[in-house]
């Protein structure tokens, strides 16, 4: 019981990361209006980014910017006083990616509702259907 | 459908958390993420390219094939909305109506005439029209400098502070968003114009790759900027940050132009003649 | 420039698109000979790889000049190179063959469409060869945005459903982003030969499997294996034909080679099919997908539709042939992987050609009544149909019959009767498919509702420039039936690792 | 026995595919049917070309491309192939000498397209007779199929298109459905798909998945036509009479048969086949097919019906000949496949000749057509007795044979099976001859100037006719053909 | 590390994001999803993953709001759910 809760306590954020990806999950599948479907999208996006970020952090690391150490060696830099800095890096990426989609979608919800005038996929099945 | 759907999220979570029960504990300086790879970076990031930002270094050098391709993500982002929601519609004229609101005389002002000042017996009423909000438009009008500058800062100093191309890149398109929303949407494309933008795409992109093609006809690999140092004239360490900074500067361009763009065509219905 | 080959192959179209769109502000006229010239550089390259590789073994080229795993290597192998030439084949192929209904339906975007053409083939190349599995998930999201745009561009409904792909398939890259992350987190690297040599020390960990899980499922969605399949017949039927004819071929087929290269490479064989006990499980699934697509198939009233679930039950096939898990089988499904894409090519061209001139409003779906009289009216688009349909059905000497072979006898093999019985089913099904289309082409009169006066419609075949790529790949078919055995020995065999029986 | 590798039979299989250009290319109709004629004889020289290296007990191979590990598709000419190959091609130029007359004096719809395919499915057919390994037969097998259906539903109106689904059903269903899987559990079993005479089953197999693999050829070779498999043919008599003559009397019927013969004796082997006690087994389900479709044929008026069921009797002759096991047996069935060719061409060119004089179809209304086309009738008179077997034609030696046959293999019930077949054909043939000659015509005759018909239709039929009677007499090369296989089959004399 | 900051900007993620789902109203959820990208930036800033909480400061609380609302403008507000 107690080792359980330390795995909770000491893994938490994890956690988080778990629910808001549940959450953006359901909002993409539950949710009947696409812009919410599409916040939904981000949501997710978003979650496993917390996932990388909270792989890379280090407890008692520092930013991962060295100070001005061009003529020192290397032999000063210790790996572990420094946050893992490629999670970082991965999801900058992963950011330009979601806001690319971000825009697409948003340009076809746009486009559905010219064409339907509602954003309801209820609706827009039925108007199909008739 | 919501049962369903509730059942397939709350596997997931499950698999999720079964599986977080093996994790290393959460900063845990000794796991593998953290040896294995990105130990290398750590420690001699600075001396393979001189870049104190240990990100930078990584994002536009060791991993920079990845960001060529993001900044291709978001340009085919932009083209895909261009292709998607632009309507091309025949040059409206850039005369404005007015209503003399006591008599109802309509009066057609072609561009350059001069428009009535008293905005209380006349009204505009064609629509690319938002009301003088004098605070809002000062407020901007000092703002958007700034903003720019900083933006620039952010580009040019990501080698040794938090920032980069990127960042930089959304502030400045930030700043213009500012102003198409303060001024109407009109007024922002013909001081930005939907050609500049589009060449602005292009060009970043084209700057980034260009980049790697340039050390790629210099001999050395795609992207290997050690190569450009035979034309900067430094030695292959210092090439390497410089080589970062063309590419950093790439990505900013892009970055800007796409958001603008993406901005004008998502506030526009594509028409391009007037934003919110 | 040797060595530099693995690289031109992807950058060559790259610069070649923001050059498209910059100059289609100047000149919409160039964007066309630029995307030309561009896909068949990358073309030629492609060649040339597999001749390096054929030559002397696969060729690694690191982006950067930074060694794996720090920095991000290209790796081409025998299975890649192979992939490869397809890929640049087919859509240099459908670049030529698409011109003229191109300017048709995006009369003032040439320009975009060309560039997001371009772009899409980049990404698909960049899945291709690249050997870092995090760089694999940018180039995934680039073919998957162009192929959003592409897709939603069509008429009718086209952007909700282009919408819905864009939600499957966002889930579906995440998923494969979380499973590498999984990955990431347990072993500290991203290159997949460097993950495949530190995961047998961990092969108990949950993480591992959780990783394995969620990779598979990602691919699953985005390949449209079946129970995850609901967006493609819908994306794929309304869609403009122009795109489809390259998105159809390559998407499916390219998302399978990376379930290949992931199952293989990154998991290798001594944990995807003995550590796990999933394999029976998925070719159990798969055979339920091929029927499954077969019988939708035969639902539809329209010829794309009928072709996207067609294509759904093709993915089981190849599915199944990777986790039979043995060197016929795996054969069969890489075999299978080459054919399907030439097959699939035919015939969606041929269904563009008939698009293009029986409906030249381009309004509505091309419905199979439609077809009414066709075989009189353009005999050669019918004819070239025809071969891409005698190889979907698996009838020798076409290219189809041999995959086909190569998977039943894996199937035998395996001792899985159940996917043999389901192969055989599906074959009999297209037959009676695709004879549907014929006889409706061959005995139906001609716009007999019109005039049933006169009763032989004149001949009105399909421009030469459209004609000509249709039966150069149907030739390619027969062809490419008849080389299969050297394709198998001097290509494929190789690309199978050691480990398989 | 040495093997000689040679081209030859690979051009004797591509000379009507290329022709198929030709007669695409050319505008006019004489150009067009020039070039199905000259196809014709130069397939026959090719083919005849090779016979005497046969007779002396050699076997010709050519190799054309290695598809599978092991397995290539490839050209082999034997004693029994070149039979069959030999009545086919032989055949096809009096055939296409006359379909040119029929389909002119008919004024047929798109001949372009007619002729086309006739010489397709030729290759096809020779390709079947001189392919050394299963898939190569197969590979033929289905491009036959396929190349029929355009000429069985070459009306295109909706009687066509109803059976032309049913040959389909039939044919590619049975192939792809049984044919196909059988093929590769038999690769999977033997490593190989080549014939050879001893078989190539490895003893290890289970009988019973030996037993289910045998009968699932049978039935999958559907065009072999052995019941239940058979209602595709007289479905596919919609055709046009020169398709159903050659194709439905000689070319298609033939090579499903000629499959099973393969198999029989390829695949499993003589030897190997009898160990696994299959031969009674079909030989019982040939006679119920023979006894079956001969009474069904009694009930038919259409001529054509009539003759189609008759054709699914007499196939079964060939295969209960080879499934007898013994060496006069399996003599008989292969000269079955050339006797009863030209007797049951001739009868269809009757047929033909009559529909194309008088326009009519049915039994019933050819009382005493024979005073009006003597010619004709006379014919037909001969087809039938050969069909019967009765002297003084082709068909008594082969069905001499086959009762050999039974006695050696001591198969007494097949005797009487092939008696009272025999019975059955003469009370479903001779009536109609008798009708033709001796009834009066009834008034229309008289009305209507009914006459020979055209020389193009008359010429071929009497030729056929001789020939069938000149068989009787001069069975070579056929019988030594037949002889020299079935050496090689059982190794004995 | 200040845990009880980071705990309480955690838990204002959850919310943001739970409520940028629920509301009825497009424009707010445009808004609140706002929100909840900028607590995440702080979240990843406390984490230390500075320019990953930059990019997400001017992306996603910035950039991606301002798209909301224009595509919200755009469309129209209302929502079943």
């Amino acid at each position: 019981m107690h080792d359980l809760i330390l795995t909770i306590i000491s893994k938490y954020n994890y956690w988080i990361y778990i629910v808001l990806l549940m959450i953006g999950l359901y909002a993409m599948m539950v949710k009947k209006n696409l812009v919410k479907k599409i916040i939904g999208m981000n949501i997710l996006q978003t979650a496993i980014i917390l996932f990388y970020i909270s792989i890379g952090a280090k407890k008692d690391g520092t930013l991962p910017i060295l100070l001005h150490t061009h003529h020192t060696g290397h032999h000063l830099v210790r790996a572990a006083d420094y946050i893992n800095p490629l999670p970082h890096v991965l999801m900058l990426t992963a950011i330009v990616v979601s806001v690319a989609t971000l825009g697409v979608a948003l340009a076809l919800a746009i486009k559905v509702y010219h064409q339907h005038g509602t954003l309801d996929e209820d609706e827009i099945h039925a108007r199909i259907r008739k | 459908m919501k049962v369903v759907g509730l059942i397939i999220i709350l596997l997931c979570g499950g698999l999720l958390a079964y599986a977080t029960t093996d994790f290393p504990n959460w900063g845990d300086p000794t796991s593998p993420a953290a040896m294995h790879v990105s130990a290398y970076y750590i420690e001699n990031a600075v001396t393979d390219t001189s870049v104190p930002n240990i990100v930078t270094a990584i994002l536009a050098d060791y991993r920079g094939y990845d960001t060529m391709f993001e900044t291709a993500v978001i340009f085919s982002a932009a083209i895909a909305c261009f292709l998607l929601l632009r309507i091309f519609t025949p040059k409206s004229s850039q005369s404005r109506l007015y209503r003399h609101i006591a008599t109802g005389i309509t009066l057609r002002i072609e561009p350059g005439g001069k428009l009535p000042e008293k905005s209380d017996t006349f009204e505009r009423i064609d629509s690319s029209w938002v009301p003088h909000d004098l605070i809002i438009k000062t407020a901007c009008r000092l703002f958007i400098p700034f903003i720019q500058i900083f933006g620039l800062y952010v580009i040019a100093h990501g080698h040794h502070s938090p920032g980069g191309g990127f960042q930089g890149g959304v502030i400045l398109g930030a700043s213009i968003l500012l102003f198409a929303v303060s001024n109407d949407l009109r007024s922002t494309i013909s001081r930005m114009g939907e050609k500049l933008t589009a060449f602005l795409c292009s060009a970043g992109v084209f700057v980034y790759a260009g980049t790697g093609t340039l050390c790629m006809l210099l001999g050395a690999n795609f992207l290997d900027y050690g190569a450009l140092a035979s034309l900067l004239g430094v030695d292959p360490v210092l090439a390497r940050s410089h080589g970062i900074l063309m590419v950093e500067i790439g990505v900013g361009m892009t970055v800007m132009a796409v958001m603008v763009s993406l901005y004008y065509i998502l506030s526009s219905d594509g028409k391009l003649n007037e934003g919110l | 420039m040797n060595q530099h080959f693995p690289a031109l192959i992807i950058i060559v179209p790259l610069l070649a698109a923001f050059f498209i769109f910059a100059i289609s502000w100047i000149n919409r006229k160039l964007c066309f000979p630029i995307a030309v010239l561009a896909l068949a550089i990358s073309f030629l390259s492609a060649i040339a790889l597999l001749g390096m590789v054929l030559k002397n073994g696969p060729v690694e080229y690191r982006m950067g000049g930074w060694p794996p795993p720090w920095g991000i290597s290209y790796y081409v192998d025998y299975l890649s190179a192979l992939v490869l030439v397809v890929v640049c084949t087919v859509a240099l192929i459908n670049l030529i063959a698409c011109r003229q209904s191109v300017s048709r339906e995006f009369a003032d975007k040439i320009g975009p469409f060309f560039t997001l053409y371009v772009l899409f083939v980049t990404g698909l190349i960049g899945m291709v060869i690249t050997g870092d599995a995090f760089n694999l998930y940018v180039l995934l999201e680039i073919a998957s945005l162009t192929g959003y745009a592409l897709i939603g561009m069509g008429k009718g409904d086209a952007a909700l459903f282009g919408l819905n792909y864009i939600f499957m398939g966002t889930v579906g890259a995440s998923f494969y982003l979380l499973g590498i992350g999984y990955l990431y987190l347990i072993t500290g690297s991203l290159n997949i030969a460097d993950i495949a040599s530190i995961l047998p020390g961990i092969y108990g960990s949950k993480v591992v499997l959780v990783a394995f899980i969620f990779c598979i499922t990602g691919l699953f969605l985005k390949m449209a294996f079946f129970p995850l399949h609901g967006w493609l017949p819908n994306a794929y039927t309304n869609a403009p034909s122009a795109a489809i004819s390259l998105i159809a071929p390559l998407t499916t087929k390219v998302m399978i080679y990376v379930m290949i290269r992931i199952v293989l490479y990154l998991f290798t064989p001594s944990f995807s099919f003995e550590a796990l006990h999933v394999a029976s499980v998925f070719v159990w699934l798969s055979a339920v997908a091929i029927v499954m697509g077969s019988l939708l198939a035969l639902g539809q009233k329209s010829l794309k539709r009928m072709l996207a679930y067609i294509i759904v039950a093709e993915v089981g096939y190849m599915a199944g042939g990777l986790w039979l898990g043995n060197t016929e089988s795996i054969t069969g499904a890489i075999l299978h992987l080459v054919n399907d894409a030439a097959m699939t090519l035919c015939v969606f061209l041929a269904a563009g050609t008939l698009m293009f001139k029986i409906k030249p409003s381009l309004t509505g779906e091309l419905q199979l009544d439609d077809l009414a009289g066709s075989f009189t009216k353009m005999p050669y688009t019918m004819a070239a149909f025809i071969m891409g349909a005698l190889s979907i059905i698996g009838v020798p000497p076409f290219c189809g019959f041999f995959s086909k072979w190569y998977l039943l006898s894996g199937a035998v093999t395996a001792g899985h009767y159940e996917f043999l019985a389901a192969l055989l089913f599906s074959s009999l099904v297209n037959v009676v498919l695709f004879f549907r289309i014929i006889e409706i082409g061959y005995y139906e009169k001609p716009d007999h509702r019109a005039d049933a006066g006169h009763l032989i419609a004149r001949m009105d075949e399909a421009p030469l420039e459209m004609l000509i790529p249709l039966l150069l790949v149907a030739a390619g078919l027969l062809a490419m039936g008849f080389y299969t055995d050297d394709i198998v020995t001097h290509v494929i065999r190789f690309a199978i690792p050691a480990g398989i029986v | 026995m040495e093997i000689i590798t040679s081209i030859k039979p690979f051009l004797a299989v591509l000379v009507s595919s290329l022709a198929v250009l030709g007669i695409i290319a050319s505008k006019r109709p004489n150009i067009r049917e020039t070039w199905t004629l000259g196809a014709a004889v130069l397939k026959l020289f090719i083919v005849a070309s090779m016979l005497p290296a046969v007779l002396r007990g050699t076997e010709i191979e050519y190799t054309l491309v290695r598809v599978l590990p092991g397995v290539a598709i490839r050209f082999r000419v034997d004693a029994f192939g070149m039979l069959f190959a030999l009545v086919a091609s032989s055949l096809w130029i009096i055939t296409s000498v006359y379909s040119i007359g029929y389909m002119r004096s008919l004024k047929e719809r798109s001949q372009t397209r007619y002729f086309c395919f006739f010489a397709l499915s030729l290759s096809a057919t020779i390709g079947v007779a001189f392919s050394a390994n299963l898939l190569t037969l197969y590979l033929f097998y289905e491009m036959l199929s396929f190349a029929t259906y355009p000429l069985v539903t070459h009306h295109q109106d909706a009687q066509a298109r109803s059976s032309g689904r049913k040959y389909l059903l039939y044919i590619v269903g049975s192939s792809i459905g049984l044919v196909l899987p059988a093929m590769v559990i038999t690769y999977h079993l033997a490593g190989t798909l080549a014939f050879s005479s001893d078989g190539i089953m490895t003893q290890a197999a289970s009988p019973t998945l030996l037993t289910i693999l045998f009968f699932l050829f049978l039935f999958g070779f559907a065009k072999a036509a052995v019941m239940p498999m058979h209602s595709w043919l007289p479905a596919a008599m919609v055709a046009p009479t020169p398709v159903s003559a050659l194709l439905h009397a000689v070319a298609v019927v033939k090579v499903g048969v000629f499959s099973v013969v393969r198999v029989i004796t390829g695949v499993f082997g003589i030897h190997h086949f009898g160990e696994l006690h299959l031969g009674p087994i079909v030989c019982f389900i040939a006679s119920v097919t023979i006894i079956i479709a001969s009474l069904i044929a009694l009930s038919q008026d259409g001529l054509k019906r009539r003759l189609a069921f008759s054709t699914i009797g007499q196939l079964s002759y060939i295969i209960l000949g080879v499934a007898l096991l013994a060496p006069s047996g399996i003599t008989g069935g292969m000269l079955h496949i050339a006797m009863h060719a030209f007797g049951k061409i001739t009868l269809f060119f009757c047929a033909g000749a009559i529909f194309v004089a008088t326009g009519r179809k049915n039994i019933s209304e050819m009382a005493g057509i024979g005073k009006k086309m003597p010619i004709t009738m006379a014919a037909f008179f001969i087809g039938s007795l050969s069909v019967i077997g009765l002297p003084p034609c082709g068909g008594f030696i082969s069905k001499w044979y086959l009762v050999l046959g039974t006695l050696e293999a001591n198969q007494i019930p097949m005797l009487i099976v092939l008696l009272t077949s025999s019975l059955l054909n003469a009370a479903y043939f001779l009536p109609i001859a008798y009708k033709a000659f001796f009834c009066s015509p009834e008034q229309s005759l008289f009305e209507n100037k009914v006459e020979e018909a055209p020389l193009w239709c008359l010429v071929p039929l009497s030729f056929t006719a001789i020939a069938s009677i000149a068989l009787f007499f001069f069975p070579q090369p056929f019988l030594s053909l037949a002889r020299i296989a079935v050496q090689n089959l059982t190794g004995g004399p | 590390m200040i845990w009880y900051i980071e705990l309480v900007i955690t838990i204002m993620v959850v919310i943001c994001g739970i409520a940028a789902i629920t509301v009825r109203d497009l424009l707010g959820a445009a808004i609140l999803f706002g929100a909840y990208s900028f607590m995440m930036c702080l979240l990843w800033a406390i984490m230390g993953a500075v320019d990953v909480a930059f990019t997400e400061a001017s992306v996603g609380a910035g950039v991606s709001t301002v798209l909301f609302v224009a595509a919200v403008f755009r469309t129209s507000r209302r929502t079943k759910d």
